[in-house]
Order: C-alpha cells, then structure tokens, then sequence
C-alpha cells in the first residue's frame, strides 16, 4: 500500500473521512489547525458538512445537534479551546450521544505554549467537566500533529452498526424522539447515573488497549503514551545495547486504563518509571494501578520540552544502580 | 543507517520545503522516515527550522539533541543551531548569506554559496533551498538522486507541477558546484 | 537640509515609504539586514522635503524625521 | 356545531408547569398551531433552552433535542447542517438568548443559517428566580439589581432583534406580544412568517415574544399584563423589524 | 455571639463581605443564586463592586481583571457553570492571580438537576481545565446552600499580607508591570511550570486540613466530607450506640489532600469506607493514600440522592461481619 | 532642528515582530502617541488579547493584562471596576473580538463600560495562519474557506461596528484605515476620541482599524494595502459610526 | 347555543379569560381545584356569543369553545 | 431530644416560612436545628416542602426518611408525605382542605380546619401557616411558645414590622382550638 508523508493532523483529518466523518465542526487553535484546513477542501468534495464555528463552544454544541441526529461528527481543539468545550463534553455524555473530539494537546496551563504536551491527561481522564462521566480516551503512538511521517491507509471495515433508534430527524413515520440531558428528580437521575455507570463498566470491560515491548523479563517497567512511548522505545533498545532488561507498557486507551497488565509487568519487574510530558499526572493511575506493590519512579518534562533518550536512559540507570539491579555488562 | 539533520534558516528560504523533499525521498527509499518543524507562532521572520530523520530502524524521538548534520542558510541559523552538531558531524553552510563557521571545531563544514549559485545558475533566487540539498546529497549520499526527483514530482504534484523543473535543475546546480570543487581538488576539512 | 533616519535592522522591506515619498528619496537597499530583509535606504536625501511621509507609513517605526537647514 | 377553539393537535393534552398567567404556553400553543396549520410535525426539530421553558418538549409533539444554556442556535446549526431538509426551531428565554447565548445567537443570524428562533422576552431569568436579565428594564427591581437597574452599573435593555437586523444574514425579524386577541394573531402570523422564511430557505428567522412573568415581577397576573403593556412594550416597540426582500407576505 | 438562621449559600456571602470581599461577579444558576441575590445589595451597601455578568465565561475573566489589579474577588456557580470557568480557571493559575470561587454543586453530569451532589470532585481537585495545575479545594462541613442553619460569625483576624508588588494600576512612580500567562519558549514554560509545581509543593506542605472523629481505636475508618462527612458522624454516634467502633477522617481541603493521617488511620483500622455524593471520586485519592495496606469499600449516592445514616450504618455493619470483626454486643 | 517624527516615548525602542507590511505595529503606534499627547501613560492599564496582537505588551509602556482570547472586554471590565480612575484599553483582533469574543464586546458595550476598544480588522485569522474570520470578506479565499467564502456555507461579513451603535451603551464608535498619511491622521483623531470618552466618563468606545495581513492574504505588503482599499474598505465603510451626545469633539 | 368548555384541573385561575370575556359570561369558582388554584367558571353561558377571545388568551389552553345553535 | 418535622403543602401556602419559624425558635431555645428545603425549578404549582430538625445533640443527615411529625395542608402533600411519618409519630392535617387521612395506621392524627380558623377567626386567610403551627406547638410543645414570639419578630424584622402582630393571633387562633378542644375531651388517637 502507498506511503504518504503526511503531518499528523492531516493523517487524522483524513482518516476520519475515510471512516465516514459527515460533519466537521471546528475553532481554529495551533497546533491542531491543519485538521480544520484539510477538512474545508476535503469534506465538501465528499459532499459531506464543514463548518468552522464562532468559538469553540458553538463547535461542541454543533456537534451536539449533528450527533442528536444520529451523524459521525468529529470536532478538534487544543488546551484553551477543549477546556471551553468541558460544559459540552459533560453535555454529550449525559444525553448518550457519540462523537470524536481530538485534543491536540500544547502546553499549559493558561495561554501556555504551542508545543507539545501531555498535560491534559486529568482533563480527558478523569473528566474535566461536571458529573460523575467518562469518556473513552485514545492516546495514538508518537508525535502528533505537526509531525511528518508516511502514513498507509488501510480500507477501514466496519462491523454492521445497529440502527439508530433514538436519532431525531423528524418524526415522520414514527412515535416523536427526544434527546434529553436531565432528570429533575433525584431518584431519576441516579438512575440515569447508574446506567452511565454500567456503560463505564463495559467500556472497562472491552475496550481496554496496548501495546508491551521490549524484554521479557523486565528489570524496570517503563511506562509512557503517545510521543513519549516513541522516546521510550529508543531508550528500550539502547538500554538492550547496553544490556539493560527493560520493558515497556503503552497505554493505548488511556480510558479504560490498563491496569491489570500494568500491575502484572510491574509486579513482575519490581519497579516501575512512569515519562510523561507533564508533571505526574497519568502517575496516579499508575500508581493505582500498581497498589503499593512495587515503588514508581516519575520523570517528566513539560511546557513543550520533550525527554530525551538520552537522559531517560540516564534515569532509568540510575534507578537501576540506586535499587541495586545488576545488568549483563556490570554497573 | 539513523541519520538526524537539522535544517535552519529564515523564514522564506523555503527550509520546511528542503526538510520535506528530503525525507519524502528518504521514504521512497525505503527507511523510516520523520519530519518535524519547529513551530512558534505564525509571525514571519526570526528562523525556521525542521528536523529530519532517516533511519533504517523505526524512529523514537523525532527531535534531535545532536543532530549528525546541520544545514545553515543564515547568521542566525549558524549561532543557534552550529554549536550542537555531533562531534565529527556535517555542517553545512549557505556561504552566501553566512560569515565564519561558528564554533564547531571537531566538524566537517560544507561551504556552498547558496544564493549566488541560485541566482547565476539557475536564475531564480527562490531555488536556493534546492541547490543547498543537492550539494547536500552529492557530498553525503543519504538518499538516492532519483528520489528527490520521484519526491519533487510527488510533493509538487496539482497546480505546483510547473515548478517541478525548475527544482531539479536547482538540484543540479548543487551538485554540480559540489563535483567541480571535488574535482579541483577541494577537500572539505574540519574547521581549524 | 532635510533628515531620515531608517533603522535598518528594524526595517523589513514593505516598500510603503518608498511608495509615499513624493519626492523620491528613499529606495531599496542592496543588502539584506540580519533577519534576511532589504531594507530601505535614504538615497536622495538632498530633494527630501521633511514631510515626514515616510514615517507616518512606515508599519515597523523604523525612521526618523527631522527638518532643518543647521545641518 | 362550530369549533371556535380547540387545543391543536400537536400540543400534547397535558397540563403546563408553568406559573398562572405565564405566556410560555400561550406562545407554545401558537407554535403548535402554526406546525399543524404548515403540516411540518413530521419533519420538526425542536431545540430546547434552559429556563422555564425547559419543558417545552413535554408539550410540543415533534421531535426535540434539548441542549445547555444559550446553546440551542448552535445545536439548531448542526441539526440543520446534518439534515436541510428538516424544519428546525429553537425556543428561548431572554437570559438564554441575549446573555449567555449571545455569540450564538448573533452569528448563526449572521450565517445566515436557515433556523427558526423563538424568544421568550419576559425581562427576567424566571427558572432560576427572579434576576435581572439583559433585556430588564431600567428601574426594574430584580433579585439582583435590589435597588432596581441602574444605567450606571448595570447599561441598557437589550434590543437584540435591533442588533440581528444590523446582520445581513437575518431574513425575518420581529418582536410580539400576547396580551390581547389580536396581539396574538400577529403574533401567529409572525412566528407563521418565520417558519415559512425557513421552509423557502431565505435564511434566518426570529420572533421576539414579550411574555409576563408573574411570579418573578411579583405581580398578580392581571396586573403582569398591564406592566407588559405599559413598560414592556414601551422599551420593546413591537411589529415586524426587518423583513428582507425575498420572504414571503402570504400568511 | 449571636446565632442567626441562615441560608448556606448566605452565610458564605455574608462572610465573603467580612472577609473583605472587594468585588463578585456571576451569574444566575441554582441552587447558589442566593450568593449573588444577598451580595447584590449587600455589596454596595459597604461601596463594594457586585456586577451579574452576561456569562459565568465572562464572571471568571472579570474575575481575572480585578485580580490582576490586586482586589479581592469572588465568583460562584454550579456544575455546567463551573464546567464553563475552566479555561477561566486555568488562566488565574498560570498568571498566579488569586480569587475565590464556589462551587455550590448539583447533579450532573448534563443539565443535570438541582439537588446536592459531590460528583465535581475531580473537576475541581484534579484540575478541569488544560495544563499542569492545582487549586487549593475545601470542602465545608455540611448540607450548603439551600439549607439553613444556625451561624456565628467571628471577626476575622488577618496576618499582614505581603504587599502586592505584583499587581498592575498604571504604572504611575515606578516601573511598569504586566501579567502574563503564556511563555512561548519552550525552556521558558518548563521553568515556569517547575515554579508552580513548588508551589503546589508547598501549599502540601502548608495548606492540609482535616478533622478526626470517633473512636480512637477504629475497626473501621469512615471517610467522607462535606454533606456526607455530617451523616457519617451520625453513623459513628449510632454506630458506637450498637457498640461499633467507628472513626471518620474529614478532608477539610480535598487538594492538598490529607493523605498521610488518612494512610495511618486506615492502617490502625484496618478496612476502610469511603462515602460519596458520587459514584466514586475522591476514592482514587483514598486508595492513592491507603497504597493497597487495607481494603477500601466504597458506598456512593448520586443524582441529588442523600445516603442515609440508615443505609450506611447497614453497608457498615456488613463490611464489619463479612470481615470478621466483632463488636462488642457480637453480631 | 525640529522633529517631525519620532518614536513615541511610551513606545519602547524594539523591534516588532510583525510580518512586513502588517499595520500592528502602525496601530500600536498611534495609541502610544495618544497615550503621550493626553499624558495618561501613569494611569493606563492595557488588555491583551489572543492573536499577532499578543505582543503588544512588550511595546508600549504601560501596565499591562494579558488574558484568553476574545475575553478582553471582561477583563478590562473587571479591571475598570476595581479601579475606576484608571484608563482601560483592550487591543483585539478580529477573530478575537468578533467571533468567540462576540458576547463580551457586545455586552461591555451595552453595559456602557467605560473602557476603549481597538479591534485590528485584517478580515483573518492573523496567528494561527490565514484561516477565516467572521470579517473575511465574500469569495475571500482563506485556509478554511479554500474555495472564497460563500453566503450559503459561511455567512456574511460581519459588521461589528454597526451592531454595537445598536447598543445605548455604546458612545463612540468609528472605523478607520492607515492606507495613507491622512488616513492615519483621521485614525490617531479616532484613537484620541475613543480615549477622551473614556476619560469624560461619556461611555464605552471603540476604534475598528482595518489592517492588512500580507502573509496570510499572500500578497506583497503594497498589493495587500492595495486589496485593503479596494475590497476591505468597499465593505467596511471608514468613518464616525456613532458619536453619543455629550462625546467630546476636542481634538 | 354556543359552548364554552374549562378543564378545571388545567386553569390557574390567571383571570385572563375573565378579563377578556365581551359578555362578562365567566367568573372565579369557589372551589379551588387539586392544585390550589380557583378556576374560572363559565358562569352566564347563555349570553357567550362564542367569540373565542377566552380561549385564545388563556395561557394555559384550559378553554374550548364551540359555536352552534344544536345545543 | 430530636425531633424531625416534615412540612409540605401547595406553593403559596407559607409552608417554608412556618418551618423557618420553627427552626428559629428551636434555635432561641437552644437547640441544634436544621432547616432543609425541597427546592425545585422555581416554577408554582406543586407542593413545596421543608425539613426541619430540632435536637439537642449536632445534626448530621438534614432530610428526614421518617419524620416524627408530618405536617399536611394539601391533599397532594397528604398522599406524597403521609405515608413516611414513623410508627406512632405525628400526622397534623390541615382538616379545611385535605379529605381522609391517608394509610397511616399507627399515626396519631391532630385535624386543624386552618383555612377556617385563619379566614373567619384571624380574618386573614394567608395565615393558615401560623394557625397550624400554633396548634402543632400547642399539642406537642417542641419549642417554647415565647421563642416562636420571639423568632417571628426577629424572621419578620424591618420592613415586614407590621406583619408581626397579625401572626401572633394566628399561633394564638391555633392555640386555643387545640385547648378548646381538650377542654371539650376530643383526643387524638391513632388512626383507625
Ligand atoms: C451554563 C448555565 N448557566 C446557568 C444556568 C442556570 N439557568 C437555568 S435557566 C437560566 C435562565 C433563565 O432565564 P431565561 O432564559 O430568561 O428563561 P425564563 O426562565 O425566564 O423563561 C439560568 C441562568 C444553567 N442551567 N446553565
Ligand atoms: C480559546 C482559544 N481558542 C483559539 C485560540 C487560538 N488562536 C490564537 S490567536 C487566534 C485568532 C487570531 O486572529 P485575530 O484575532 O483576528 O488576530 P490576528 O492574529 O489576525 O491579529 C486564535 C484562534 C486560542 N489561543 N484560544
Ligand atoms: S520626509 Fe517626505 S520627502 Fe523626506 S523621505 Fe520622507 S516621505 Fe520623502
Ligand atoms: S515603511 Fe518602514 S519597514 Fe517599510 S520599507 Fe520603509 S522603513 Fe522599511
Ligand atoms: S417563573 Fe416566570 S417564566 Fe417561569 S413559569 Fe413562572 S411566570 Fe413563567
Ligand atoms: S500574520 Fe498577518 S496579522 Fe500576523 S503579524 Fe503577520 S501580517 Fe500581521
Ligand atoms: S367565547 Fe367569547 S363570549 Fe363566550 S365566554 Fe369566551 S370570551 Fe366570553
Ligand atoms: S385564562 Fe385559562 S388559566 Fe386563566 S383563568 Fe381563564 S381558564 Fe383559567
Ligand atoms: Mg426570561
Ligand atoms: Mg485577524
């Protein structure tokens, strides 16, 4: 299949169309606005709906309205703009209704930086807005974006969805359909609380994704996403060269977590580093995952600085030199 | 193969474009591939810059602390980006709009008068991106010829198809200029 | 007579000035400045009329303009 | 035997929330008979606020999609983006539309965005209590303008149907009221107007309904009624405020 | 001291103005109108600032003004409202300018209802909005807002603060100031990251507050704050009635979050519940503190739904007897 | 020897940043040297927005807030009521000011904030690389409307202006361009203007500046001004759009 | 005769349809319905000329009405 | 002592305000007392109802699953709040508008005609709060009837002054029908 060197954001902003996007809605913010730029030639030759919204609020809104009726909907931003979004995505949880949102996360907080980030991890994971919700959390390999890498699409292949019973779209034909995000009565909306639970529990149950690399029998688990899971490859295979046992778990949803392998390779390696690009953040789910069992060392850099191979590989020995963990070579 | 260049200058002097076209003829060869630019704010001037990876191993990070070769078509490119090639990299410098070398004394330097060879050669000023990578490659072979010519016709492809010729040619002139200092006898040297 | 003062590593080449001036005074400059601009340049200053033209336009407050026959 | 007057046929036989002497149902009836008049139920979508018309879906029988505070022009856009061939109208409070939901408002007039806008003008967040809203009327003892609304601290009453008639991409806009029989045939006619601006997609459409809120005035509701007529409407001069060439007179 | 009647939502607004409130700006949303209702003409009356604003978007930049001019200032809202100051709120921690705000919190996520409820404790602990950054969060004692009760009010003591040599009011006889919240540079950001980050460090080092109650030799450590933290004090004061041996830990600040004294008495416990107004939130931070030592049970009502003293004590009595522990009368 | 011109003292001797050609850093001139004509430098407080104009802060030498994009009229209102005595200027592009700072501006200026306003019009999004705004201009191609923009899809252009005039709140508003030394002239009056009324407490003033943005219009700076005064300035007439009574027409 | 027909468990007793009434055909109940309002009352039906304006004003459409002789 | 009161009726009928008489006096006498309102949308119609808690230990849960007193002075309150009062607790009725006494077969039941008293004997019939809880107080003295004296001047303080007086005779209206009818040997007895 054909390779394409192609910036992130446009890779995602194409894959969404071969996935069937109908409806783009978006707020132009860096580093993200490539996917509003290809979408406005792309969609419209497909005679499907781009649309760039007066801020990023009526983006989300607009995205609630074309899910209300039952479209594939994606819309993108980044820091300040998916921060103003949090209303929304608490919005479309409550009322069921399905999209795609793409953070293209920059540094922060406030106005911050352009570069890349991983410090909105508590704002997706743990839910930025108000209640008690989720939302499935994908963190794609590597450095997103404004990258150049070549890209392969694949046909995708869609298993038969089932229809789509509670879309509005007139009622013609049928009882009329509400799409509501309420429940004035507190019995009511406990109930409604209980049943998003479950579908949390499901999601737990079948939607959890990896990837596990490197050495089987681990002295130290890494443990990264995105970009940094890139980084922690390369510090993998240097390590190996300097005979280093060192495994690697990457998140690839980062809701639901996956803890159990994370506690299973951590248990099994005796020690844990967590990498991000931000101050410690997925480290809680780490940790919780992990129970006490082992310790978890942190390393984080943050504001767009990215870790190196380099120093992570440095960290990582001096873990292993300070808990006494002998390599081939000696230390 | 793992080759890391940084490509860096002003902002019109079509860097990003030069970092495309080489890894897009990496690609075609066959290695992996990355391409990442430095990106601020959209104001224009200040420099820009982008870091290419060739690699015969999938890439890790697709920064680059110590890249193995630093191209520089400006003062500025040269103060920033010169101290941090690897020791015993490649440095190479648009001679035309660069004075000295920086202080890089383990280096190789490349010198190639940019924007002269540009402008005399190939007539046309804007080419200077594609003379640095010609000389580039005929100096250091990361890719093959035939490839920045597939990846030119690939990037360029639509309504850019005309400017196609005009690149190869300021390829050529790169090279060119390269093989008849070869020739002579000009042996690039590290920095003394 | 007349002054204009560019300042040439503020200037970034738009050419408004030069485009203004009535009487001509000013052009392009040969060489580029740091960041890669021609700037423009007080070629004729001897027909400048101190109007200050130049000044009001420029976008980048790179010139000054004084008007006076001491020097 | 004659029907002079019977509950449409899209207005679900239920009894309203509403406080006594409120037009929220009187302006919802009036809605329900223009869908039954226009024969549009089966292709309506409602877009409902937040504000004590939050109920409104409990009573109109098309289908509804009930959103956040202020938001419903930008849902109403992405229902119509996804499906033009629906009829889509929203239903809004003036702290919803003129507050909160202004950006909103203003540029999916401005886009020209082929959607139907119903506001509910009473001066007052009624749902939440009784505070000042931007459309209060200088003097206007709040919840929280106790000392009545100041020019000084507070500005002005909100003519938003002014400021969407500025926009280029409004087609329909006027401002009614219901106090009386014939008020309210207008005012049916209007919102009858800015369902069929949207139906020969002229583009954007608006009716501004002055509605009592007496509860929140503290006013029996006789007595709503009279302050409506005299201070109300004297701040909010009602009739129709921009009707762009091209949108149809037949009523 | 005199006792008044008040409404919670009062009360807080009456103490905002002892405590030198300068400034507050909202808007409308229940169940906190109340504040925005009594400051509204208690305000002006001291010649303070009360101004509805025409969003809670535009209440948290005005918030934002007056802060940066040195005031002291406040904002209130509820759920979607507070869903809608996160990137607000983010800005006020990247430029470091101080406010209050509250959270008078209802049933989500969506519209949600009106009732009280606790499920923002991520959102409000973990951070909403974009970025890497904390808030100190309290969590006042009780059942707020709607309800009344009897209220004393102190003089409040002030320690001398330190001059706001940061504030902007015209530059008049010095050098110019500015407030910032954006740091281009990469190495810029990363510097100004790693200086809240101390800061952060510190108020863990400074800012814990928490109440202990009960039995000073606990089978079980209750943990819950707020609403639920006066139930389970019934639950205890019941409990001990049937010879239960109960201790409650309430978190009076959820971030920084009392971690430690939470790990030791769960330890001394050896089992622990925690009780939410959610289905589950600040019990990551328990499990975070308690490292797997002992087990944590959870019981959680949501929806404005009130765990009862009668249920709890039912959910405690079952965990006491499927874990073996005997109570003084026996089970 | 006279001076015909020189840098304003409150404008600090640094480079912009700015593209060749943009009119920013002609912009921030001008209110520099009002800010020194009318000596208010020591009791100025500036507001920056989100977009090219970020830089602002590093020009002009007053106290400076810089917030989140399209907030500014917030801020200065927060700002303002905490300290009356002070003169509050926001600095806003257009996609800052009129898109998803829409519901800000508006309402500052129906409250009657009495604060001043400059919105840079370059009819794009300057910062984030050529994409529309709600000002770009029919068939006006951008990176998100790569076909021009359409009345159908993408609405009209909007007249921000024309909408607050709407407004009782708002006491002076103009438009103006600096295509040309009298224009300029006209412009700095404006700035000036918009200043006073703040200072005589007459109300909330804003100045439009129609501006271009060669890079992302892709035009040498003199064919980009050019296009400013054919096209930008055929849609957005220059000139006094309201001038309350009691504004002071000192100048 | 014509017919005015109140759903008395819908009327809140506004008075709208009271005040509005040409012929003065309705007045308050005495009675208060489920809800604690006093609904209105079609008192005089025999002078209602069957114009609608009750119905039409009633908020909460609590009010039909029939014209015809059959009755 | 602790004492959990459930007070529900229609909207206007001064349900919240008599049990914030309630409260405060409970809180002039020295009680711990809790006042807990069911706030909805703020649309009329419905019943509205409040919680109030007297007790002279701290007050932990403010609502009440099984109040000790249920007070009554609508059918719909009746039919939704009845049914909750504890075994032997205590369903005051307002007797004027609620039919029946709903299924409470171990409850005692106190009957006021309050509308009646309020309207013929205090000659205000929106004083049928303060008639019902005058009888309340009279046949189970929670608080003292000085501190309801007291707590209504300080509720009704400022500009209300002169609402004072006329709830007075409404508490003491209630008063008397319950010692009129003790006089005249009516005793309340559990439902049949
Ligand atoms: C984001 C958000 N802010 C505030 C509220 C609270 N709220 C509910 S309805 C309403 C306004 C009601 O006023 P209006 O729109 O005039 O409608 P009315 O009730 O007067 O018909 C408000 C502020 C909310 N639900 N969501
Ligand atoms: C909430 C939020 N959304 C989007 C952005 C990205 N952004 C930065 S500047 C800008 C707009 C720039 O356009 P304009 O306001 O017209 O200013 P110009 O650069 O043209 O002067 C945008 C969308 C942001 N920083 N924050
Ligand atoms: S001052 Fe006038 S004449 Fe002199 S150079 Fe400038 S524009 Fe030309
Ligand atoms: S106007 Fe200014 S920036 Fe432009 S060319 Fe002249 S001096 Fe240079
Ligand atoms: S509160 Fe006002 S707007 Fe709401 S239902 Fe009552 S009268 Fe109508
Ligand atoms: S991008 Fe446009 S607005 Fe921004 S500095 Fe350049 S020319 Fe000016
Ligand atoms: S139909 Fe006309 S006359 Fe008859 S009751 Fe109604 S208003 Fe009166
Ligand atoms: S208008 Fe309707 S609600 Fe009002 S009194 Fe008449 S019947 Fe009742
Ligand atoms: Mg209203
Ligand atoms: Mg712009």
């Amino acid at each position: 299949m054909k390779r394409i060197l192609m910036k992130g954001n446009e890779a995602i902003a194409e894959a969404a169309v071969r996935a069937g996007c109908d409806l783009y809605f978006g707020y132009p913010i860096t580093p993200q606005t490539e996917i509003s730029e290809y979408l406005s030639s792309r969609l419209p030759e497909e005679g499907k709906v781009f649309l760039q919204a007066e801020s990023e609020i009526a983006a989300i809104y607009m995205v609630y309205g074309a899910a209300a009726v039952g479209k594939r909907v994606l819309t993108s931003s980044s820091g300040p703009g998916i921060s103003l979004k949090q209303e929304g995505i608490s919005y479309l949880v409550s009322a069921e209704l399905p999209a795609v949102i793409v953070n293209m996360s920059r540094g922060g907080p406030g106005l911050g930086n352009i570069q890349p980030s991983q410090s909105d991890y508590f704002q997706a994971v743990k839910g930025g807005g108000h209640g008690d919700y989720k939302t499935i959390v994908l963190a794609p390999d590597g450095m997103l974006g404004q990258m150049m890498e070549p890209v392969v699409f694949t046909e995708p292949q869609f298993d038969p969805l089932p229809p789509k019973d509670w879309a509005v779209s007139g009622k013609e034909g049928r009882k009329r359909r509400f799409i509501i995000c309420f429940a004035l009565d507190p019995q009511e909306l406990e109930k409604v609380n209980q049943a998003l639970q479950e579908k949390f529990r499901a999601m737990e149950r079948n939607e959890i994704r990896y990837e596990i690399f490197g050495d089987e029998h681990p002295d130290l688990l890494l443990v990264g996403y995105g970009t940094v899971a890139r980084i922690l490859k390369s510090v993998v295979r240097e390590g190996a060269r300097k005979g280093l046992r060192l495994a690697l778990v990457r998140p690839i949803t980062l809701y639901p977590f996956p803890s159990a392998v994370m506690k299973e390779k951590a248990v099994q390696a005796g020690r844990v580093i967590d990498v991000e690009m931000n101050h410690g953040q997925m480290l809680e789910d780490v940790r919780l995952a992990v129970e006490g069992r082992v310790p978890v060392h942190f390393y984080g850099r943050s504001g767009g600085m990215i870790p190196t191979v380099e120093d992570t590989l440095q960290k990582v020995m001096d873990i292993l030199s300070r808990e006494g963990v002998k390599h081939e070579n000696g230390i | 193969m793992h080759v890391e260049t940084v490509i860096a200058g002003f902002g019109g002097q079509g860097i990003l474009f030069l970092g495309r076209v080489l890894a897009t003829a990496g690609m075609i060869g066959g290695y992996h591939v990355s391409w990442y630019p430095s990106y601020g704010p959209e104001m224009r001037g200040g420099t820009a810059n982008c870091t290419v990876i060739l690699s015969d191993q999938e890439i890790g990070s697709t920064i680059s602390d110590h890249p193995d070769i630093v191209v520089v078509t400006n003062q500025p490119a040269l103060l920033r980006f010169g101290p941090l090639v690897k020791e015993e990299g490649l440095l190479v410098i648009n001679s035309s709009l660069v004075r000295g070398t920086g202080h890089c004394p383990t280096v190789e330097v490349l010198n190639v008068p940019g924007n002269e060879i540009a402008g005399a050669m190939v007539g046309d000023p804007r080419t200077l991106n594609m003379v640095i990578l010609g000389a580039l490659v005929a100096h250091r072979p990361l890719v093959w010829e035939e490839d920045m010519r597939l990846a030119l016709e690939e990037i360029l492809s639509g309504k850019k198809r005309e400017l196609i010729e005009i690149n190869f040619q300021a390829l050529d002139a790169g090279k060119k200029f390269i093989r008849e200092r070869r020739d002579a006898g000009v042996s690039e040297r590290p920095n003394e | 007579m007349n002054r204009v003062i560019i300042n040439q590593e503020y200037c970034k080449g738009c050419g408004y000035c030069i485009q203004i001036c009535p009487q001509k005074v000013l052009s392009f400059s040969e060489e580029f400045n740091t960041h890669g601009y021609y700037p423009a340049n007080v070629g004729r200053r001897e027909v400048c009329i101190g109007c200050g033209f130049c000044a009001q336009v420029c976008p980048d407050v790179a010139i000054s303009v004084y008007r006076g026959d001491e020097l | 035997m004659k029907t002079v007057f019977e509950r449409p046929h899209s207005l679900f036989d239920l009894p309203y929330p509403y406080c006594p002497g409120c037009h929220h149902g009187l302006a919802q009836r009036l809605i329900a008979e223009v869908i039954d008049e226009l024969s549009i139920s089966d292709r309506t979508i409602g877009v409902g606020p937040v504000g004590c018309s939050v109920y409104i879906y409990e009573h109109i029988d098309v289908d509804f999609v009930m959103g956040a505070h202020g938001r419903s022009p930008a849902i109403a856009t992405g229902i119509k983006r996804s499906r033009p061939g629906t009829i889509v109208f929203s239903y809004q409070g003036d702290g919803d539309i003129a507050a909160i939901g202004t950006a909103e408002i203003i540029h999916a007039a401005n886009r020209g965005e082929n959607i139907s806008c119903f506001f509910i003008n009473n001066a007052i967040y009624g749902m939440t209590g009784g505070q000042m809203a931007p459309t209060s009327l200088l003097g206007q003892k709040t919840q929280t303008s106790p000392r009545g609304r100041k020019v000084q601290t507070e500005g002005y009453p909100f003519h938003l149907c002014e400021m969407l008639a500025v926009s280029e991409g409004s087609a329909y806009i006027a401002r009614v009221a219901l106090t009386n029989p014939r008020l309210i045939k207008k005012a049916k006619e209007a919102i009858r107007k800015a369902f069929l601006t949207q139906i020969e997609e002229q583009g954007f459409s608006l009716v501004e309904i002055l509605s009592p809120c007496p509860t929140n005035w503290r006013l029996p509701p006789l007595e709503a009624v009279k302050w409506l007529e005299e201070h109300l409407m004297a701040t909010y001069r009602i009739g129709e405020i921009k009707v762009k060439e091209g949108v149809t007179n037949a009523c």
